[in-house]
């Protein structure tokens, strides 16, 4: 069975640099692959590529049985990117957001309130716009809406990043479950011990490149728990 | 697409409904245009007569522009943008919901203003049809450039700048045939009238048409 | 900001870059060119009388209607390469659709000039709020715009798509320029040739005629240099990415991270 | 506080020069709107020359408007505003580096636009003292009263819309100042056109001196 | 010697609502104090408090003596504070956004080049409009910019977030260096085994007020260390 996402010396220009430089990448279904490299790698340049967010100007990209250089917009539907930005309307409401994303991806709005339920955000948010949330409220928020499209293929950069231990363990169960359900997930993390945990492959990405690939013993019970106290 | 277009428009109204931005601020900036004209033109008694139409448009325009900036500045923030081309909803719909979003509200601004206008320059409405014809017609001219045009800009951090160098001759077509088409209805002669109204309705059907068709290779890029 | 050298990589060989643009048909035609200015000209100034009403000043009627049809004519041309970038992303026709845009900028320019000129001796001013004048004011500064659209930092392909989209805009405002005459009260002429009236003089005729292959040939002579030199400058632009790509290659290597 | 002054306006001034929004989209805009009031103006011949003066001044306005947008939305991007309070800089230096940077970047377009009414509408220049005491008076006002306007809207999302509200019934007065200033210099009458001038002066004290003195408060609150 | 920060029953209210409802904190100097706590418990709040970017609108906040409640602007040039977002000016180039802030902080053009040095951001980027840079290219930068200010007191909200392992391992490097230097570390952070490796003392947040407070054995050898390569 032909690999979900396909990559052969894939060059990704951003302006006139190569934010990617030939990057190959075989991915199968259900594989958790860790992306991991120093700042500036092309992780972030890798999962939009796979979104078809930016053009692969050179060598082989398909993602999900399509020609991205084909056609971009084919797969969208079918993947959800959880990006460094959060993606939501400032000045919309909690559940506004959620919903108008989700009905947008073409879920439902159950979709949405059940998303919206997992990422356990305090019931007095659900009306408060966005804009009035804190970093990490927000980032669950953002979650959320990526949750609700159940995507096949995952893409997430520092899915981690400015979540508490509770949120934390929340997207590793979720990414366990994906990949458990069949989806496919990209994550770009510099969490190493985290991602490490879940992952069951790690790709290292270096001058847009892939420098190394290594599986990893897929872990399925849960990464080290910390103090529960104050989550 | 239509029901794209829905969900769009329907997101983008919520958005002025909680931000008020065109209530409380946009309307407002308009009205004071006018005043600032009047005070600035009125150094004849009759240059105002005269010219009450067009300084109309003109500060109908502006106040699109507002609009039309605000409508894209909301999907360039946060990488909306990003995030409306993964959700795989149709351009056309896009284009038409967000088109449609400002339509309406340039058309209560409009009304508002022609209030403003009756009673700051003393001028009688006459020519009802001709005026609201005329009104809806330029409105969604005006709407669909602009629209077409910010998703252009959505990208760009000039967006504020970039985006009035380019719309503004772009319609200012229109700003001339509604100006016309308001002198002669103010005029009593709406008969000759509708001819503009015409022409606007042909601006109106070609800059839709070339936004259903345009959008999605501008949204793709930008 | 970019690294791209524009020195050109190791394995190509400086020699074969070409050093200038020209081409023996170009050449020609660029000939074929002068000697119709120079045809033009003598028609124009000496051979053809003047006119009853506009006396002298009608001879920048050769200089002023050609420039503006042309101008029209480098504007379609512009259109039509954005409709094929838009249909098939021909980066072909995007450069041809540029160099168009680019020399109708010059066109509408000139249309302007002359017609101002025109405009003193025939109506007393270099300018009045005229449809026919305003619209082809409003053109010129939807190609500057067409232009400021082009500069914007951006990968070939976007700059290719959103280009294509601002000419196609602009063009919808020829009609406008042809037509305001008919729309508005206009002082401007109506159309005369394409309603050859026989009233005109047969020298006139003859010099504009001239006037017009003088103006058409130019545009093309232009057009095709101005496509060769965007061309080039692509070519450019990939030899320097060759170098930008082993760069970054290099970097990911020396990268002492990586396998494990 | 003047070296704070420097530093800021220097730090804005080379923003422009990386960006060049003003001379690459505000410059063309202003000239356009010039162009669309001409147009819509001109119904009859003589409307134009009796306005000129008014329509300079409006478009000068429309366009510092703009300036002052983007002046603000620097600082209201990524916190930036924070950063500066928490530099620990002089309040007061702040306001008069951005002032600064402002009113030098008017004073550009002001030039340039002089030129293009100049040749649009056949107006021919007289009285220059007058005119460039005038313009610089005027300029100063406007951009102290912009950069107090400024801060206080830079905190907020709708700043691009706050702005034109909140600035324009200020600078109104500054309008008419200038506007009769220009008719008087140009119709040849400078004399009488001095007082305006000295008008155009006390506003642009005032406002300097109180952002001077406002500006911290703002800043810390907003 | 009395407290560098001293909060007794601080409340600083959002709109309406109470971020801090009632904070008593008192940090010595030389202290790196880890502030934990769930997303939305108060911690950005209580850093900006500290900052006197909010108004404290009830109970004592005294930050380096000076006493807040009376003027919240005498202590900044003596605080450093990295948040949640950068502070870049996006069209300025790396070198001129780091010399800016810098001397608006009262800085020297050398002190900016030596912290963006010290930051190690590769040399092609030094004059590349901050716009252009990855995220954490872009916290670094910001890193750099605080750094060049040799702050007293440090306010440090989710530090390693973005960055990759050098740059997080220079972090730690950073605030040891400064503690030892006699400078103060109130540092926001949800990478509690990173954070509690360098801290001196833990101070959770819940719901606006301090729930736990407990000194940590001040670790000076450097954290367990990640695989090193891959920075
Ligand atoms: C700035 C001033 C002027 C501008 C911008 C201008 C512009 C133009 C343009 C765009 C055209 C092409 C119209 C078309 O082919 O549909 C044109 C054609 C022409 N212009 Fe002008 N013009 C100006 C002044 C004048 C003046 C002063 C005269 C003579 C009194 C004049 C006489 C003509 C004539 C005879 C044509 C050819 C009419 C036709 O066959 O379409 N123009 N002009
Ligand atoms: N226009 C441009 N000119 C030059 N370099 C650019 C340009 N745009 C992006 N870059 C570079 O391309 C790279 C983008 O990398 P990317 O954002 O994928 O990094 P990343 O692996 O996600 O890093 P991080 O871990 O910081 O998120 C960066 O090195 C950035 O400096
Ligand atoms: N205007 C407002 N109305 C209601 N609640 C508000 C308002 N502004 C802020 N909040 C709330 O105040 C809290 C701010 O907390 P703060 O940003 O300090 O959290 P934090 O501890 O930094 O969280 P994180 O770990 O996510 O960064 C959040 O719970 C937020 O929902
Ligand atoms: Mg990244
Ligand atoms: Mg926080």
């Amino acid at each position: 069975m032909e690999p979900l996402v396909h990559l052969r010396g894939a060059v990704v220009l951003l302006g006139r640099f190569p934010a990617l430089a030939g990057v190959d990448l075989d991915v199968e279904p259900g594989e958790i692959v860790l992306l991991r490299g120093a700042n500036g790698a092309g992780k972030t340049t890798l999962l939009r590529a796979c979104a078809g967010l930016v053009r692969v100007t050179d060598g082989d990209a398909v993602v999900l049985g399509h020609d991205l250089r084909a056609d971009r917009r084919a797969v969208r539907r079918r993947i959800g990117m959880l990006g460094h930005a959060t993606a939501l309307y400032d000045e919309l409401t909690v559940v506004d957001n959620v919903r108008f994303w989700a009905r947008a991806a073409g879920a439902t709005v159950a979709h949405a309130d059940a998303a919206l339920e997992r990422v356990a955000l305090p019931d007095r948010l659900r009306d408060v716009p966005v804009a009035l949330l804190s970093t990490g409220q927000r980032r669950r928020v953002s979650l959320a809406s990526v949750l609700a499209r159940r995507p096949e293929l995952w893409l997430l950069d520092e899915p981690h990043a400015g979540l508490d231990q509770d949120a934390r363990d929340l997207v590793d169960e979720l990414v366990r479950a994906a990949a458990a359900a069949g989806a496919t997930v990209l994550l770009a993390s510099h969490e190493l011990d985290r991602a490490e945990a879940i992952a069951t492959r790690e790709v290292t990405i270096a001058g847009g490149i892939v420098r190394g690939d290594r599986r990893l013993a897929a872990v399925t019970a849960p990464p080290p728990a910390e103090v529960p106290d104050a989550g | 697409m239509l029901a794209d277009a829905a969900l769009v428009a329907g997101k983008d109204l919520r958005l002025e409904a909680r931000s008020r931005v065109l209530l409380n601020q946009v309307a407002p900036f308009s009205i004071l245009v006018l005043v600032l004209f009047a005070f600035a033109l009125d150094v004849e008694g009759d240059t105002l007569e005269v010219a009450t139409p067009g300084l109309y448009w003109v500060t109908v325009l502006l106040s699109a522009l507002l609009a039309v900036q605000r409508s894209s500045a909301v999907e360039a923030a946060d990488s909306n943008h990003d995030a409306l081309r993964l959700a795989g909803l149709d351009p056309a719909g896009i284009f038409l919901g967000k088109a449609a979003a400002v339509a309406v509200q340039l058309l209560v601004l409009e009304v508002l203003l022609l209030g403003g206008v009756a009673l700051l320059y003393g001028t009688e409405v006459t020519g009802v049809a001709l005026l609201v014809a005329t009104a809806v017609l330029a409105t969604t001219g005006v709407a669909a450039a602009g629209t077409l045009y910010g998703v252009l800009a959505a990208g760009l951090r000039v967006r504020e700048t970039l985006l009035p160098l380019l719309l503004l001759p772009v319609v200012a077509p229109v700003l001339i045939a509604a100006t016309s088409a308001f002198e002669l209805a103010l005029g009593g002669r709406s008969g000759e009238g509708w001819a503009w109204c015409g022409l606007l309705g042909v601006f109106a059907l070609v800059y839709t048409a070339f936004g259903v068709l345009a959008f999605g290779a501008l949204l793709e890029e930008s | 900001m970019t690294t791209v050298t524009t020195e050109p990589t190791r394995g190509v060989d400086v020699d074969d870059a070409p050093r200038s643009t020209g081409s023996p048909a170009t050449r020609a035609l660029g000939a074929v060119v002068l000697a119709l200015v120079g045809l033009l000209v003598l028609l124009g100034l000496v051979t053809s009388p003047a006119e009853r009403v506009q006396g002298e000043a009608v001879r920048l009627f050769y200089v002023h209607v050609p420039t503006s049809t042309v101008m029209f004519l480098a504007v379609g041309v512009a259109a039509l390469g954005s409709i094929v970038v838009l249909w098939k992303g021909s980066v072909f026709w995007d450069l041809v659709a540029a160099a168009s845009a680019e020399i109708a900028v010059v066109l509408t320019g000139l249309s302007l000039v002359t017609g101002m000129l025109w405009g003193r001796p025939t109506w007393g001013v270099y300018w009045v709020w005229d449809a026919r004048l305003t619209s082809t004011a409003l053109l010129f500064i939807l190609l500057l715009g067409y232009q400021a659209v082009r500069a914007l930092p951006a990968d070939r392909t976007t700059r290719a798509r959103r280009c294509a989209v601002a000419a196609l805009i602009t063009s919808l405002n020829v009609p406008i320029v042809h037509y305001s005459v008919d729309w508005w009260r206009s002082l401007h002429q109506p159309a005369t040739i394409s309603t050859l009236d026989p009233k005109i003089d047969d020298a006139m005729l003859v010099a504009f005629a001239v006037g017009m292959a003088t103006y058409l040939l130019g545009y093309l002579w232009l057009l095709i240099h101005r496509f060769r030199v965007g061309w080039l400058e692509e070519q450019v632009a990939d030899l320097g990415l060759g170098d930008a790509l082993a760069e970054r290659r290099a970097e990911g290597l020396a990268d002492a991270g990586g396998a494990p």
